[in-house]
């Protein structure tokens, strides 16, 4: 059976490239980078390569590139860090109520153990105000962290203008870019942000692998402790297969991110349209057009449940995800789809597309083709379909 | 994740569907928490003569509640009341521990569409 | 030019076979472990194998492995996770002197943040006393974190009966085996090991990946918050192909272990003696015979610098490592030497050889032909040797 | 790591030895920090007619005492003076950033292995 892959903005395959590339790190030029032989000298100089790879992709220097174990380890890093070094100038933390659960269960921790936490609200299309911002701003902040896009659905955050804020304020700013990454441009200088978040596995790199932008000068607090690599920012023998194949994927998806992105954008909306031709009684979940990501497609499917739509779609090659609760093992479905206003009910009916760089027309078309079946079937079976039916 | 039964009840359900003025209907879950199971039973004397589900919820949801209606149809009322959730789940070669708890719950659709045939028998 | 590398305690190669299962989970089975589709599926299957895997070779059950990006993460997790669970209890930790930066850096982080701290000394063979640590436990000690063997002078510690004395007073007992799995047979039950920190690039797995044992019961501060993957104790995207490495790469080194000992021990204690023989004026470092490991040669060559002799045997294809300062970036040489009692300017001149599976008894014969003419070079522009002979 | 020309010197250093009573000595560094250089001078009237080193340190503390001594090798003890330590690692094409206070001290010798030849030439 042909397997349909629309699961991207959970993680993505690796780039052959960039694996072939990783090989010769694993297998031939394998030194430690601390070490002082060629073995370590050619392992630090294509770590240095790639931090500049990565660097050069959201507009900062090398220097200010410290990679990570992933992009939760550089939320963390990023919030605790910050948290530690200025706890002196204030306790107070704003964040945004759609965050990933590494910013939000982060900051969360810091809210159990002595800092006060804001969480903002969104609107019904999962936007952060900028005005809820201003006026969440307290003497005593420390640290805005709003993600650059969401990845349930979708949503680009007005990141531009709550840097602005920020710089304003003199507060630390911090941006999980982790779904944005290779979609959007990002200059992190432009956009005023002190913290960025990456992720290599949500770009054709490997996973494992992340990074925290650290503008120059901003005060952040290690959190591994050890050998001093990576200048004492994150102590630990680097990931050097790891952090290359990061390099190149940024460098790879640089390059082409222009061009894919217009192709998603076609892709994306005849799979999002096709849907609510389709189907009755659908819920298109986050913005239309310009504030969305180019490879998100989200909605809800009434009275069926997520996870029965998963399961159906998989037996078919078709992989997917939903913000039901039934995938994450809680009770609640996605605290996104809350956060935007929608019941229970309909969060859990939830389902996302999302798209990558191998996914064709054609496989668009077979989706489009079965899901109306798998739903129909599903509800057949619904109790509450009838009920609404027969209102 | 799942069993090849759960997954075979899942996707070729037994006894969905509804049974027209049925003898007992028992209803548990709520949307909220993403289950919702509806269990239809047509009762002769003692014996359960047909039974049939609806259930909005997910793979586990609705392989229970197919599994139960197999595990009842033809026994008597006092044979289905010993069926336990447990019991429902050991019958599908388990379930994720997860799930063991969230979407296990269609015994207790039985036991309350049992108890709804029950309650109409004291009322005539 | 042929290169040979006898750097094996700071890294390995990763192996081919190890390798070429890494590329199928990067490239074909990339799937998010979390996920509901096959994907995902076959990776979390996977992921549970090689739980599996690790938790054979040292004893434990598989739900007692927790992945980390390495050995540092690991260690850190073990100790502060400790410090922070059980900090009602007390607040003194014990470690020793001859700890990896992993751990000590973390012991003194800290006690530098309300906990206190003993370190205790090591005897000139670089072994910590037993009896030292009966008297460094106090009522409110809550860990005893001691190093399974020492990375640079390969001592191995008493750790049985350090366990034992940990167990009669219900402390927590950390053992970082980093330098021990798949060299020292391991059973962190009968060891009475409550935390196990190991790493997989030093066993010809990948870099970026560990696992912290923790025995069942025993209590655990999560530090990476976010997906509650890993059982909420370490959330992120797990590094699904980097951990399946780990995994297969433990069950063939468990396989050969006892062989390769063998080997080692005949190839080392030829190079130790060689050496000996061969040049002037050297101290072995660290213990001999049965509480070495099999794969360490360390040997202070006094009136010359330890990066001058690695950067002279690299030019001839030789990879080797150094307690050196300048290999460090820091003015003082390794803590370990200092810690056994070696004066500075010995501790300068030490050089680390350590051995691995690929290593030949001509690569031995190599060195010992190069590094004599080697010294001599570098002892004839020394201002200290011709002080030291005309004495 | 370090640059070719820091290599090459490093390889092949020049001047390396001693001078049998020579006009000048200096030393400086120490075994306990891992670095010690000693310079020798040979001084006929102003100019420095023969200079030799020895060094017990790393690749960056040979190379730039051997650098060294290839700068001053027929210079006035003046034009001596006036070289830096700096000065020093940019005639090798720079040293890593970690080298460039630790193992940087050649030029101090030099100065001091002058002032040793001045302060005999006051005595005398
Ligand atoms: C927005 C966002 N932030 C953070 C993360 C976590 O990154 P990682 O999977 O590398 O730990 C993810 C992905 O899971 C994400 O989508
Ligand atoms: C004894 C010991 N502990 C911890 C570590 C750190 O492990 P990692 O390199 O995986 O961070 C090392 C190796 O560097 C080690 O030798």
């Amino acid at each position: 059976m042909k397997r349909i892959y629309l699961d991207h903005s959970a993680t993505t395959p690796v780039d052959l490239e960039v694996a072939a590339l990783m090989m010769t790190y694993y297998t031939e030029k394998y030194g430690n980078p601390s070490s002082v032989h060629s073995f370590g000298r050619e392992a630090r100089q294509a770590l240095e390569e790639a931090r500049r790879q990565v660097a050069e992709l959201i507009g900062a220097t090398p220097q200010e590139i410290t990679f990570t174990s992933g992009g939760t380890e550089a939320d963390n890093l990023a919030i605790i860090g910050t948290a530690e070094a200025m706890s002196k100038k204030g306790k107070h933390l704003i964040t945004s109520s759609v965050e990933h659960h590494a910013v939000l269960e982060t900051c969360e921790f810091l809210a159990k153990n002595g800092f006060e936490l804001t969480i903002l609200p969104v609107d019904a299309e999962g936007i952060v105000s900028v005005e809820d911002v201003r006026m969440a701003i307290r003497p005593d902040t420390i640290l805005i962290s709003v993600m650059h896009a969401n990845n349930e659905v979708g949503a680009i955050q007005p990141i531009v203008e709550i840097g602005q804020l920020a710089k304003e304020h003199s507060i630390t700013f911090h941006v999980d870019a982790v779904q944005t990454l290779g979609k959007i441009p990002i200059n992190v200088k432009d956009m005023n942000i002190d913290l960025l978040t990456v992720s290599s596995h949500k770009i054709y790199g490997p996973k494992g692998v992340g990074a925290l932008y650290v503008r120059k000068g901003v005060r952040l607090a290690p959190r591994a402790h050890g050998g001093s690599q990576e200048k004492k920012r994150r102590s630990g023998t680097e990931n050097t297969p790891g952090i290359i194949g990061f390099g190149k994927a940024c460098e790879l998806i640089g390059k082409r991110m222009d061009k894919e992105d217009a192709r998603q954008i076609i892709l994306r909306d005849k799979l999002m349209n096709g849907i609510i031709e389709r189907i009755k009684y659908v819920k298109v979940n986050g913005p239309l057009g310009e504030k969305r990501l180019a490879n998100n497609v989200n909605v809800s499917i009434r009275f069926v449940e997520g996870e029965s739509l998963l399961l159906s779609l998989d037996m078919l090659g078709i992989a997917a995800s939903s913000g039901s609760a039934c995938t994450s093992g809680s009770l609640d479905p996605s605290h996104v789809l809350l956060a935007m206003g929608l019941v229970h009910e309909i969060a859990h009916g939830s389902l996302r597309f999302s798209l990558g760089s191998q996914n064709t027309e054609e496989e668009i078309d077979y989706v489009l083709e079965q899901l109306p079946k798998i739903v129909e079937r599903l509800r057949m079976m619904s109790p509450l379909y009838d009920q609404a039916i027969h209102k | 994740m799942y069993s090849e039964k759960v997954m075979d009840h899942f996707t070729n359900p037994r006894n969905v569907g509804e049974i027209e003025n049925p003898d007992g209907v028992g209803e548990v879950g709520n949307a909220k928490c993403g289950d919702i199971m509806r269990i239809y039973l047509d009762i002769k004397g003692d014996i359960i003569e047909d039974v049939k589900f609806k259930t909005f919820g997910c793979g586990a949801a609705v392989a229970t509640s197919s599994m139960v209606t197999e595990m009842v149809k033809g026994k008597t009322i006092e044979e289905a009341l010993v069926i336990s959730n447990a019991a429902v789940a050991e019958a599908l070669g388990g379930l994720p521990p997860a799930k063991m708890h969230c979407s296990n719950l269609a015994a207790d659709a039985l036991h309350s569409a049992i108890q709804n045939y029950k309650d109409k028998q004291k009322k005539e």
